[in-house]
Formats: C-alpha cells, structure tokens, sequence
C-alpha cells in the first residue's frame, strides 16, 4: 500500500500545512504485485490522456476549441487510479476538468474531443463543451463549471441508489479550493447523515486558479475536512496510479459495503496553467521545476523501464498507438458536422409543453 | 365534490401521489416530525415513514440539489422551500443546475422534481420574509412555474408538476392556504402546464392576475358586477410557459386591460404581461395597459405600513375604474 | 470554572452524540467567587427577559404584535452570560430569537417591546419587528431572519475591525441547526484564514424548529465542528450563569488579543414551541418535564436562595421591579405612535437617488 | 483625452479611489496573485498590498456576505463576482442581506459596498456560464444597478459606485472589456445614478438598449445612417432606478421603439421598458414596441447555435426595419 495519511472523522488537528510530498520508499506501491499487463494498461491509459490534452491545447489554441478548456496534464495518474475503483454500474460527478475522467468512464476520445470541437457526435452533442462531458451510457453524469455545484447532486444520487437500495457508489470529483464553498458542507453532512454510499474525491493540485490552499483552506490537510461529518478520509500520493486505485478501491468498497460516505484527498501537480489560456506568471521557478520533476506519466514510464516491463518495443508500439488514437480522434471531430440550427429548440424541455417560446432573437414575439 | 382548503388539497394530492408511485419521496425543512411550517405535510410521515418523507437539516442549497441529483436517477422528488424566500439559498442549484442538465447536455437526462414554496407578503413577516421573487424562476427557459390560485388548481398542478419530467416549480401563497373551493372527489384532473385560463367573463376591461391577485381579482369583479361594470378575469396560471394569445384575445375583446402583482413593479410579472399586450394587442388597445404590483421599498413590519404598500382590493379597484374612465366608459 | 468541554481545532471525533447534561457537581460555578452585587444583578437580568418573553407571547396572542416571534424563554441563563463577555465597544450579531440579546446588550425593554409592537418608538422604527432588533449606539448590528444570513456579516463586521486595527471583538450567535448551512462553513473557514476577532457562539437547544441535532447534524458534539478549520472550541452549560459568563470572556479575550476566531457551545432547553404560534405537539413529555427541570431562572434562584444570597425581600424587590419595567415597557409600547405611512419610502436608499419609485399601488407609473 | 480600453479605465477607476480613500478595499476571487480572472485588478496587489487587495476562497456567499458586514462598519468594499452567473451563490447575501439592512432597521445602517460584476454571451462557455441575470438585482429596491456601455461609462459609474452609500452593482460586460474610447485625463467625473442618456439623436426610431446591446445600438445606428434611417440610441445606464422619463421623451418624439437585450426575451429587462412606453407614451407609438433578446434556450456551447441564440446588428437592424414598415416610414 502507498504512503496515505488517514483521519478518522477528521483526525487529529494541529499538524501542518504546505505542501507534503510523498517520497517513494517502502510504502510505495510495488510493481511485482501487479501483472505486466495491468501496469502496461495503465501507462497507455496515462499516455493517452497525456497526449489528448496536448492535442486538445493545441486545438484550442487553432480557434478549434472554444469556451473555457480545462486540461488534466499532471494528473494522469491520478484520474486513471480512479477510474479503475469504480464498476461500470458506479456513478461519476467530477468539476469541469473532466476530460480524462470522460475517457477513463469509458467515453471514446472520438466523442469527447467532438465534444470539444462542439459538433452534434460529441458526448453532449456539441451542447455542452469542455467542462460539461456527459454520458449516461456509461455513467458519467456530468462535468460541472459551478465551483462545487456537482456536490449536492451527487449526493442525491447517492440518495437515489440508498432510497433504491442498489449497489452502485457514487464517486464525486473536485478540486481541492471546492473544499471551501458551502455546498461542500451540505452536501457531505447530508451523505454522513443519511448513510449514503459515495466517495468524496478532492485532488489536492495545490492551487485554485492562483490562489494556494494555505491561503484558501483554513485546515489545509483537506482529508481531514471531513471530521466536521465524522467522515473518514485519506490522503494519497495522486502521481502513483497503483497507491490512488488502492485506496480508491478500498474507500470505493467500504462505501458500498457499508453505505456510508468517505473522503479521499489525491495530492497532484497541474504541470499547466489554470486553464489552457492560463499562461500561470504566479508561479515560481521552483514550483514550476517542482511539478515537473513531479511527472506522474514520465515517472510510471520510469519505473516500468526499470523494472523491465516496459521495453523500448513495446513503448514505441504503445506511443503509437496512443498518437494514432488521438489523431484519430481529432479528425473524427474535425470531419463531425456542426449542431443544426433548427435543433436550437430541442432541448429546453423534456417533456414539451403548451405555448414554449421558440422565438430567434429577430422574430416579433407574436408571429403574424 | 368537497369543500377543502387550498392545504388540504395540496396534502391529499400529495399523499395520492405519493400512493401512486413508489419513486415520489418529500424533502425539506420540518416536513416530518413538526409536520411543516405550513402543516401541508400533516400526517404524510407517519404514513409513509422516514425513508419517504425526510427532514432534512437547514441547508436549502444542499437538499434542493440533492434532489436534483435523484432525479437525476429518476426519482421524482417533491421539494418544499420553507417560503420563497429562502429559495435564494438554493437558487444556484435550481438555475445553474435543475434547468440546465437536460439541455446543457444535449438532451440526455431528464431532471423530474417540483418545488413547492409560498409567497406571499402581508403577514408582517418584515423585509426578508415577503418577498415575491417567482419572476427568477418564471424567467429562466428550463423551468416550468405553475401558480395556483385556487384548492382546485392547486390539486390539479401539483399532479401535473409531480408527472412531468421537467423541474417545475409550484408557487404556493400564504395568504391562499386557508382558503376554501370545490374539488372533485376522487379529483384525477391534471392541469395543462403552460395554460392560462379566463376564470371569468366581461366585456368592459381584463383583469390579469396569478396566485392571490387572481384569487383578488375575481373578487373585485364579483364587487364591480354590482355597479354594473363587467370585468374579464385571466389567472396566468401558468408562469412559465407564459400563454400570451389567451391574455391578447381576451384584451381583443375588452380594449383595456389592468395587471394585478404582489411583487414589485419595475420589471415585475406585471411588465411581461404589459409588454405582450401592446404587442399582441396593439391595434385594440383603448387605453395604457395599468399595473398594480408592491410598492418598491423592502416591506416593513408595522401593520399600517405593511398595509399601504401591498396591492389590495381598493388599489386594483381604483386602477380599474380609471382605466375604464381614461377609455370612455362610464364607471358605476 | 464550569465543566466545559474542549476540542483543539475539533479535538477527538468519535464520541458519542446526543444530549449531554452537565450536573452540578465540583465543576460547576462557585457562588463563593461572586459579589452579591453581581449575583443579584444577573439573576434580575435573566428575571426580566424571563417576565418580558412571557408578556411578549401574551401579547402576541392578543395580536398586538405580529408576524413571527421566537422567545428566548430557557435561555435566559445564556443570553445574559454572553452580554456579561462583551465591552459596550464589541459588536453583537444574532438571529432573529433576539429579545434578550437586545435587552442584554443596552437596549431598553421599552424600546424593543415597542419594536415588537411596530411602533415608530421601537429601536428599528418598526420597520424589523421580533426577529430584526437593531440599535448602532449599542452595536448589536442585528437581529437576523434568515438562518445563518448573520455569519457572513458578523465575519465581515470583524474584517473591518481587524482592518483597521481595533480592539473591539464581534460575537455572533446563532442556534444549533445553522451549523449546517453553507454560510456557517464559509465563514468559519474565512474568519480563520484571516485572523479575524470573532466568537461564534451555537445556542444548542438540541432542536431546529421540531427537527434534533442529531438529525440535522453529522458531527452532533457541535463545538468540534471548529476542526475543519483549527478553530478551537469549547462547551458550556448554557443553564449556568456564571459558567457561560466565564467561558465567553475567556474567549471573547482570546479572540481580542489573539485576533482569531473562537467557537462557544452553550447547551439550552427552549421551554416553549419554536415560536409562539408553535404547540409543539413533536415533544415527549419526558422532553417537557426535562426542560421544565432545566429552567435556569429557577435553577439561579434556588441556589441563591440556598446560598441566603437572595432573601424572600430581596426576592419580591427583584419580582416588583422586574414587574414594573415589563408593564412600563407594554405600556410605552401601546402608548407609542405607529409609523406614518408617508415614511414609506424613507428608508429605501442612504443617498438619495434620480428617479427612485415612490408609487403607491394604485398609482399609474407617470403621474399626470 | 486618451482612448483607452474598458478594463483599463476599470483599473485606473480602482486605483485611483483606493488612493483617495482607506476605506476601499477589494475581495474577490484571483484578484490578486493571478490579478484577475479578466485581469481588471491587474497590479493592484503589488501596489496596495494583501491587507487591501485580498484574495478570498471559493466562497461567495461568505464573501459578499462579509462586505455586506464591513460596509456597515464603514468600509467601502469593491467585490468582484467572477462572472454574474456566479452570483447565484452570494444572492442571499446580496438581496436579503445587502438590500435590506438599510431600510429594515429604519435607516440607522447604509451599507456602502459594490459588486462589480461580467455578464454577456457569445464565448462559448456554455449553458451555466452565459446567462445575463441583471434583472434579478435590477428588480430589488435597496440595490442601485448600473450597467457601462463604454470605457468613460464604466469609470464615472465605478467612481459614483464607490462614492455612494448605498450597494451598487456594476454590471460589466465579458464582450466589452477590450472596447475602446476617450477617457479625460486625470478623470473625476462621477455618474448619477439613475440616469438614462441618449447618446445619440435620431428622429425615426428609439432604440434602447445598456451594456454591450448600447454598444451595438450605437453601431447599427451609424450604419443605418447611411441607409438614411435615424436612428435615436437611449442607453439606460441605470438598470435601477429607472429613468423612465428620458425613454418616453424619446419615443414621444420619434413614434416608435425597439429594444435590444442580452438577456432571455419572456420576463427580460426589455419588457419593463416597453410596458413602460406603452403607459407613458400611449398616444404617440405608431407601433408596438419591438423587442430583440436572446432565445429561450439554455445557451449551447456549439458555436453556431449559441451565435443563432444570441441578438447581433443584423437582428436588431431587422427588427428596426421591420418597425419603421409597420409604422409606414420608408425604409432604405
Ligand atoms: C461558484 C464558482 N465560483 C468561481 C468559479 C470560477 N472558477 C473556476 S475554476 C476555479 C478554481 C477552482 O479550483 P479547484 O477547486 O482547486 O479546482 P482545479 O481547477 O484546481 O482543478 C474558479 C475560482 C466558478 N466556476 N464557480
Ligand atoms: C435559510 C432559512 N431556512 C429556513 C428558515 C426557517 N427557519 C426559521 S428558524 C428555523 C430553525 C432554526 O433552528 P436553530 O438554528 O437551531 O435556532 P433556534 O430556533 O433553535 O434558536 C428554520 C428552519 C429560515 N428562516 N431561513
Ligand atoms: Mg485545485
Ligand atoms: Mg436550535
């Protein structure tokens, strides 16, 4: 098991700020427990995000892409662990950085990067873009721009699945500044109170948009945040794909078991700036330096070298396969045709009802 | 029929809704064990026990959103926001959230819930209390805004709400709760959401009203009768849908028309209501469309105060005659 | 010093919930310690809001005073024990069951039954009525109907103390079913970060309006509730006096020297429904009787007639005076003009403005 | 003079009256260390240090709520709201908060704080992030509302924003930051709030519009000058209060109207103006009001769609023409 600091119901206080970083030594995640193939999955699954968000970031830069566009570069590793906790029956609610966690649900990256270009084959048929990847197929019920507000819905779909009593958990994802807002508090004093069966993930880049969590985050070990619910939470080293889909795993399955409610905090390092237009001129060299040396893509292929696993056959073969996945899927977007305007009127309502304004901006608001 | 108030056939609707399907859970402050601020949900706990009607702790951004996220998995969850008031504490949720899921997405998921909540001034609840705040909802395309005005209507909304697959809002009044109509027993009647409805004949002048001025309005008709002047009575009904042809072909008729609120003036309900009719009307109209809505101050507690600046009886019965007089019409 | 509990930014999790009742035994408050004077004095303070509630809610059912109306009967001991902590230069911000707390902070019982009565005499002019109690010339700042809508101010309120480098502290009450509202995380977690001079204090009556704390809070043992933002916090036994005295001062001077926040929990039995109107059909009669053997004015008086600190003379002196306040206060109140309704628009704008509405209902939007 | 751009004159406005004043301070998200999401707080940290310039957490109930609180200790707070949407979460605070301490307390209390504030469309930010809610503040007496068109409007507004006792929000606009305009030098002019201006004669039509639709007003007005159609341009600047006088006068004088809006259509700020000229310029309109607003959809991401959702010179110069048919003034 990876080195995870644990509170129970909020642990004790009184510890430190600042940033913690995990060093690899014994506690690590050991390679020698996993097959080959699962650790060659998950490197291509980090590679592929790796190379769909820079593609994504030039796109976006080519005028492709419009809106806000929030990348996951620097936590791959991260987003894969996650993902692997959760069954195809699970649920997952994450912030608007969401399109490695669209891909790691089971999205194709066909549909997601159509998604981004906005065009009618895209997951959300070109209505949502970047931050709003969607997909009930396989139950990623949203990406969400509002700072925090994904928390009280997946906390009702938790309720859902309890009222039901189904064995879905919900997993809902948010960065570590969501910590402060008060949907925060509502939502996770309602999970605790009414037993239900998700696991809160906050991953901890250390960072709002500039806005440090020391200067934001009043207990700045957001893990043990919780202790105000008397939920449990963990904190993992978010750059170790096997450490995060342990401890996932593990809280993923306690929810589900017991149907009560976990907090999980995954310590990451946002290589780029806030968003793709972010050129980040708040950052020091040194924190810059930090997160690089911090690469959980660079340091899983690293270890999988060293540990003879990944050859330099098999990782040309993978890294072209990830590029021809991701070419793929651009030009699948970039060949997608646009929504049609006619359909501007297809989705306000979902049931249709009498006397619903249809009007363009130029029409008289009584047709002749 | 029976006789019932505007809260009991809201609870039985309810609770046969509630009979009806399994997937119809409540949510909201002291619905349970206190049985509501308002007693709508009387009896409903003890009958359906905790997992269908829950208390839930004072955090309206939360449990709104909750149930959106329910509803989300297909629960049809009934919401009730203390007063409209407090419904700012959820807005976020409601506007952000509630009406945009099934569009933002492209269509993929539906978000079937109502939330009941009273307005409603005039109960010297002071400045943060008696707010009439439905045009934030009624604005927003997403959501539907159902206002009943009578025991009748109340029922057949509320079904209609719990029914639909939209989030829709059902504004309830607090000056409405005790008062009394015929409803059908065994009432199945669903109302059609987007419909307004003319309550009641005339020919000399429409009176437009929703929620407790419509309640008013028929009243001050009833009144006006007696000196012979004939009012056209239209309950909105529905505030959003908004049906502007039943208002316009009603105007048609009339040639004048007086628009009764209790919200505010200035960009009030009331405003939508005058700017369709010049629109829809123009060529009819005999005189200025006139609104009676709140005087524009946050309402003060003392009675006499309080009193002056709500919308009554007299002030929609002085703006009716003055219309009348300004069109020509002999007034009583 | 009384028995209060201590959490250090929220202490051990993992204790039990539900009602704690503190006995009188060694640690309670020492009479021995009290001037007479002092002794007297409170226990004419609590005496006087006990007789001013009790003709509050006559009056009410009488009609005289309108809207809601939420007594502070039970919770005497507490609110007069709060006031005591407080200099005339602190500033006080509380919810709308705040009778007492405007009488305690320097309000004349005249001035706020006239308040209750809507007269132009009342300390709001009659434009706030029972729930909003306001006097700048004693800083209470506010008497608040929407629950928690006080947090954000009273933090603010503190901000500019804090900015400008004063001394004054600003306590902020509220009741035990706030702590579960967004606003309170907001707060607590801003008061923190920036070191603002502030006691959050949580009347714990065990109950919302008929919902319990252990219902509507995860984390039931409130004053832990600080830890997820390292605000230590304390409980007192809210029926004692000189117990809720002590623990307020020594945190109200904490805050002042220290420049950080605090969060008191003083426990309370509300001996009546939420507010008037209110039967409370939800309570046991094990609840009554237990409020009703909580009640701290007769617990005060017992003991200082045991400790022949009041004396049956001193007793009916105290009754007599308290009697007479309360009559003079109904009296003035009924005695006083209401206001004039061409003040109606006195109070919407500070600085007076182009093309303000001054419309009455009936009247058409351009005059003629 | 200079010309300079919106923000800019946004920024030197700010910095300028934090010199003048002590009690000026600024919260916000990202002001300071990534000096703004749009960059108008650019600066002001390095300048006037973390005790005036202070980042706050995510958490805009808490902070808007805690200027709420400075301001009544006599602090002059300047909160940004990182777009208007967002606003939804500090609504409480800003409505039952903000609006109403003065007035529920009998006047012992102002409140002198501002909410600066981006609303607009058109960048293709989706459903959540795109909505113009200007009505919802422009609807509560209590709050004063005003609405830039230009860089000179956006710094004499601040500068009245700031100097005022009362809150004021200032609704600054995503699409107009990077405009242009003359700015004096050393710049003291304070607006009064609750003006509207005609910025430009005309005698054919009124248009009426604030913020970026008087921006675009103004343009369509030069281009239709060329067709020979004059084009009178009312821009509101104060959403509330409302200068109904300085509208009626114009369409009294030119016989018809349009409206342009940012925002949705049904409930819209623009149906308060036309309900408004239709009672105070009755007998002089040729023809009913025209309103242009954005369709009643939740705005999609897909640029083509979200382009056909949002109102454009050809929209409102189509609406325009349309008009001056209906009244049979000769068009192009
Ligand atoms: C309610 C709300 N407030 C502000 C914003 C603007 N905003 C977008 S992202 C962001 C920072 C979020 O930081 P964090 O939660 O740490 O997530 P990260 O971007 O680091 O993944 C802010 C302030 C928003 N979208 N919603
Ligand atoms: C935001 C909001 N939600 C709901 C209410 C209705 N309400 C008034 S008092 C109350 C219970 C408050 O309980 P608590 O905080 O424990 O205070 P207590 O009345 O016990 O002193 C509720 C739900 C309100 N006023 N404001
Ligand atoms: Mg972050
Ligand atoms: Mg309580």
């Amino acid at each position: 098991m990876a080195d995870t600091a644990k509170a129970k119901g909020g642990g004790t206080a009184g510890s430190t700020g600042g940033r913690r970083r995990s060093r690899k030594d014994d506690t690590s995640s050991r390679l020698a427990d996993e097959t080959p193939e699962t650790l060659l999955d998950f490197y291509r699954q980090m590679l592929l995000i790796r190379r769909f968000e820079e593609r994504t970031g030039q796109a976006y830069t080519q005028a492709r892409i419009g809106g806000y566009c929030h990348l996951n570069l620097g936590e791959e590793a991260t987003v894969v662990g996650l993902m692997q906790a959760l069954r195809e029956s699970d649920y997952l609610f994450t912030n608007y950085r969401d399109h490695g966690y669209a891909i790691g649900k089971g999205m194709s990256a066909r549909e997601v990067m159509a998604e981004l270009y906005g065009r009618s084959t895209g997951v959300s048929k070109g209505w949502g873009g970047s931050m709003h990847m969607f997909d009930t197929k396989t139950r990623m019920l949203g990406g969400y721009g509002i700072v925090g507000g994904q928390l009280p819905l997946a906390t009702g779909a938790a309720l859902a699945v309890s009222y039901r009593g189904g064995d879905e958990v919900v997993m809902c994802q948010m960065g570590d500044g969501t910590t402060n807002i008060g949907a925060w508090h509502e939502s996770l004093n309602i999970a605790a109170l009414w037993n239900l069966p998700i696991v809160y993930v906050v991953i901890n880049n250390f960072t709002g948009m500039g806005t440090t969590v020391e200067r934001s985050s009043a207990e700045p070990d957001l893990y043990k945040r919780g202790s105000a619910f008397r939920i449990e939470g963990e904190r993992v080293d978010g750059r170790d794909v096997l450490a995060v889909r342990d401890a996932a795993t593990r809280l993923v399955e306690k929810a589900r078991s017991e149907q009560r409610p976990y907090l999980l905090e995954a310590t990451s390092y946002r290589l780029k700036g806030h968003s793709v237009v972010d050129p980040a001129k708040y950052r020091t060299q040194e924190q810059i330096e930090e997160a690089r040396a911090n690469d959980p893509v660079l340091a899983f292929e690293h270890r999988l070298e060293q540990a003879g696993i990944l050859t330099e056959d098999k990782k040309q073969e993978i890294a072209e396969s990830v590029r021809a996945e991701v070419a793929d899927a651009a030009d699948f977007a970039e060949n997608s045709p646009h929504p049609e305007v006619s359909t501007l009127f297809d989705y306000t309502y979902a049931t249709p009802v009498a006397n619903e304004s249809r009007r363009m901006p130029a029409d008289p608001v009584f047709a002749e | 029929m029976s006789v019932i108030t505007y809260r009991q056939a809201l609870r039985d609707t309810l609770r046969a809704e509630m009979h009806r399907d399994e997937n119809v859970i409540l949510l909201g402050e002291e619905i349970g064990v206190f049985e509501g601020s308002y007693k709508i949900t009387e009896g409903l706990l003890n009958e359906f026990g905790e997992r269908r009607v829950r208390d839930t702790p004072i955090a309206e951004e939360g449990f709104v959103g909750a149930a959106v996220g329910a509803a989300m998995l297909g629960l049809r969850p009934v919401v009730e926001l203390m007063t409209i008031n407090f419904s700012l504490i959820a807005i976020d949720q409601i506007i952000n959230h509630a009406a945009k899921i099934y569009g933002m997405f492209g269509g993929q998921n539906s978000v079937p819930m109502v939330i009941r909540t009273p307005g409603g001034g005039g109960q010297q609840l002071g400045a943060t209390h008696s707010q009439n705040i439905e045009l934030f909802y009624a604005f927003v395309p997403g959501l539907k805004v159902l206002a009943p005005s009578t025991p009748a209507e109340a029922a057949s909304m509320l079904r209609a709400a719990i029914r639909d697959d939209d989030p829709v809002l059902l504004l309830e009044n607090l000056g409405l709760y005790n008062t009394k109509g015929e409803v059908p027993d065994d009432d199945e009647s669903v109302a059609e959401i987007g419909r307004a409805a003319v309550t009641r004949e005339g020919s000399d002048i429409t009176l437009i009203g929703y929620s407790r001025m419509a309640a008013l309005g028929t009243q001050v008709a009833e009144a006006l009768a007696k000196e012979d002047i004939s009012v056209e009575v239209v309950d909105l009904r529905s505030l959003r849908p908004l049906d502007r042809q039943t208002i316009v072909d009603s105007v048609k008729k009339t040639g004048c028309a007086v628009v009764a609120e209790d919200d505010w003036l200035t960009y009030g309900i009331g405003a939508e209501i005058a700017a369709s009719i010049q629109e829809g009307a123009f060529d009819y109209l005999d005189a200025p469309v006139r609104r009676v809505a709140m005087a524009e101050v946050p309402l003060p507690y003392a009675k006499p105060l309080e009193n002056a600046a709500l919308p009554s009886t007299e002030s929609v019965t002085t703006a009716i005659k003055e219309t009348l007089s300004a069109v020509g019409k002999r007034v009583g």
